[in-house]
């Protein structure tokens, strides 16, 4: 009798852990396959009910954290990618990484620093008007889409970043953003306006009188 | 005057203002380099090389008047961005001077803080933007899996549409509407006479003498490029300008000369006080 | 004496150690991004002289030999695939991605512009017929819905998007969806061998303001 139940006890306890070992296989294999990052979702759906998807991930991204290729996560979504430390050995220049332009790499950060942000406020911030080409450029490459309309006069689109954008610069999420934080501690990020009116060429640009005034001269 | 700067200092560009060799001017500007006058600004107050929180913001608007200023002496034009930052930096350098007014505007004091708030972001957005560059990117120096293997979908995404290819469809269809029903030209960049006329007249007041008549286009639009739509630009700049300077002649308010078949043309303001003739030939 | 070479020693095997380590993550990484299956030459050439790279391989061959990914050789040509034996998992539901066609493209868009919207409008719009399979197409991939009829001769059906256009395209809602102006501002409007854009200035476009105010009438 004792000895039945000591024999049953490894017995279950090896068909769960064979379970879950084949569903780090499933989850392993469905990553490998795709270039593109896969949801979190998507892959519970996979392994049906009850599966510790999470614990599932944390024990493979640990796995490979030391191997040539890691897992990382952007934006609830996970993907195989090579290791960072390798770059310099597998460095190639693609029509990814030409040049973009000092406007649209600018631009692109400001979009990434204070989304949800509108044209005019990315104007403020640069102090330059934007050419029509720059939001073109970056959302063709796919990292900035139209976010919400803002409540204000005008209800102006705003821009945000995509998953993408996360997952092209190698971050899990906004907060991962080099420096935001200490950015946001010193009011870097603030919404306040600055010289604003002056320099926005926007719809919305009203000059200061004195200003306008002087500028008249 | 060579280009003395390597290309690693895309991000920190040092204003353009260098000892130039002897008999030449003392300042080569060029505003070409900048984005906008804020980053001109910026730059030039990286230069006081002190905390941007602690900078003299007097000090900086001196520095940018007086390098517009030598823009404005050589190279006869400015763009209107930077003339009008130009004015507002005199108009803060005035409230900073003297005595505050009794009215509600803000103090001189509280537009300098402004100033320097604007400086300190936009210098944080660049250094920003530097670091995500700097960082290991998807495609350069990171690879996704190179050979997907055919799996079925797991988005239940059918179909690969993206906004993007959604929002170009749309407008193109609305570009279309725009070609059909009635005749609507495409706007074409071309230089305009209306555009020439007002940029001669503005720049007459600044000239000192004979100018030749290309001076008197856009840097942009002087053909620098080689390519077909380079040339056109130029030579719709050149033309414009040409019968800009044939109206303005007609209404008394320049003179042209031309010292010889297809030789280059000079203009000047009328009133003009007689001037030593160009070393040229004579007429 | 003794002390010094009993020192040396491991730090030497650890040295060689870590260089092989290191190759076998350059191996992965390598084998993992590359599209096609890699010749054994190119890697040898990869790691330079005098490495073991058929330990190496064979090392990484028995480390996913029981993995979801396994190392495969053909003809002297190296390749990470998934696990054979998870195929019937991995293939359990196949739906085949196609492209939308142009014309089923610039359809969704008018019908999310123009919503609610006839058939005879969006054809009007588009200025050509729209084939009856457009709307199907985009019926069943589960983006537009026939919305109410009519109140006009003939009462014809109108069409509407539905949550799963704006889930599929990251939109909130409708108003989210930038207007016309904002199309414009981004270059989205400008057709794309067209002078204007061929044109496009810089940020910095040292023009005077009446230059381009006049250029853009």
């Amino acid at each position: 009798m004792t000895a039945e139940t000591v024999i049953e006890a490894p017995a279950e306890l090896e068909e769960g852990f064979d379970r879950r070992a084949e569903q780090m296989r499933l989850v392993e294999a469905v990553l490998f396959a795709s270039a593109e990052p896969v949801e979190e979702a998507a892959l519970a759906a996979r392994l049906g009910e009850g599966a510790d998807l999470r614990g599932i991930l944390d024990e493979l991204q640990a796995h490979y954290s030391h191997r040539g290729v890691h897992l990382v996560a952007a934006a609830g979504r996970w993907a195989f990618r090579t290791a960072p430390d390798l770059a310099p050995l597998l460095q190639r220049e693609t029509e990814v990484t030409s040049r973009l332009s000092r406007a649209a790499v600018e631009t692109l950060s400001i979009i990434a620093y204070h989304q949800p942000v509108t044209r005019a406020e990315i104007e403020s911030i640069r102090g330059v008007a934007t050419s029509k080409g720059t939001l073109d450029i970056l959302m063709e490459a796919g990292w900035i889409k139209p976010g919400r309309r803002r409540e204000t006069p005008g209800r102006p689109l705003t821009w945000l970043t995509t998953p993408a954008f996360l997952d092209h610069f190698g971050l899990e999420s906004l907060r991962d953003l080099p420096g935001v934080d200490d950015l946001r501690a010193a009011g870097l990020l603030d919404a306040r306006p600055a010289i604003t009116t002056l320099f926005s060429r926007g719809d919305d640009a009203a000059l200061p009188r004195a200003v306008e005034d002087s500028a008249e001269d | 005057m060579a280009d003395a700067r390597g290309p690693d200092d895309e991000w920190s560009a040092a204003p353009a203002l260098e000892p130039a060799a002897e008999g030449e001017p003392a300042l080569l500007v060029d505003l070409g380099e900048f984005e906008g006058p804020i980053d001109l600004l910026l730059t030039l107050a990286r230069d006081q090389k002190v905390d941007l929180t602690r900078i003299s913001i007097l000090a900086l608007a001196e520095q940018y008047l007086a390098f517009v200023e030598e823009a404005r002496r050589l190279r006869l034009e400015v763009a209107a961005d930077y003339l009008v930052t130009a004015a507002w930096l005199a108009y803060l350098k005035s409230r900073l001077l003297l005595p505050t007014p009794e009215t509600e505007e803000p103090t001189g004091e509280e537009l300098a803080q402004a100033l320097a708030f604007q400086l300190q972001r936009l210098e944080a957005m660049q250094n920003a933007a530097a670091r995500l560059m700097a960082r290991p990117r998807l495609g350069r120096d990171i690879f996704p899996r190179g050979a997907p293997e055919d799996l079925p979908v797991f988005e239940r995404r059918v179909t690969e549409v993206t906004l993007y290819d959604l929002l170009r469809a749309y407008g193109d269809i609305k570009r279309r509407q725009q070609k059909t029903g009635p005749l609507h030209l495409p706007p074409v960049d071309l230089f305009t006479i209306e555009d020439a006329i007002r940029r001669v007249e503005a720049m007459l007041g600044r000239l000192p003498d004979w100018t030749r008549l290309d001076r008197f286009l856009p840097p942009d639009w002087r053909g620098g490029g080689t390519s077909r739509e380079d040339k056109l630009k130029a030579r719709s700049a050149l033309a414009a300008t040409f019968v800009a300077t044939l109206e303005l002649a007609k209404a008394g308010q320049l003179e042209v000369r031309q010292d010889g078949t297809f030789g280059p043309l000079y203009v000047r303001r009328t009133d003009t006080p007689a001037a030593p003739p160009i070393p040229d030939k004579e007429p």
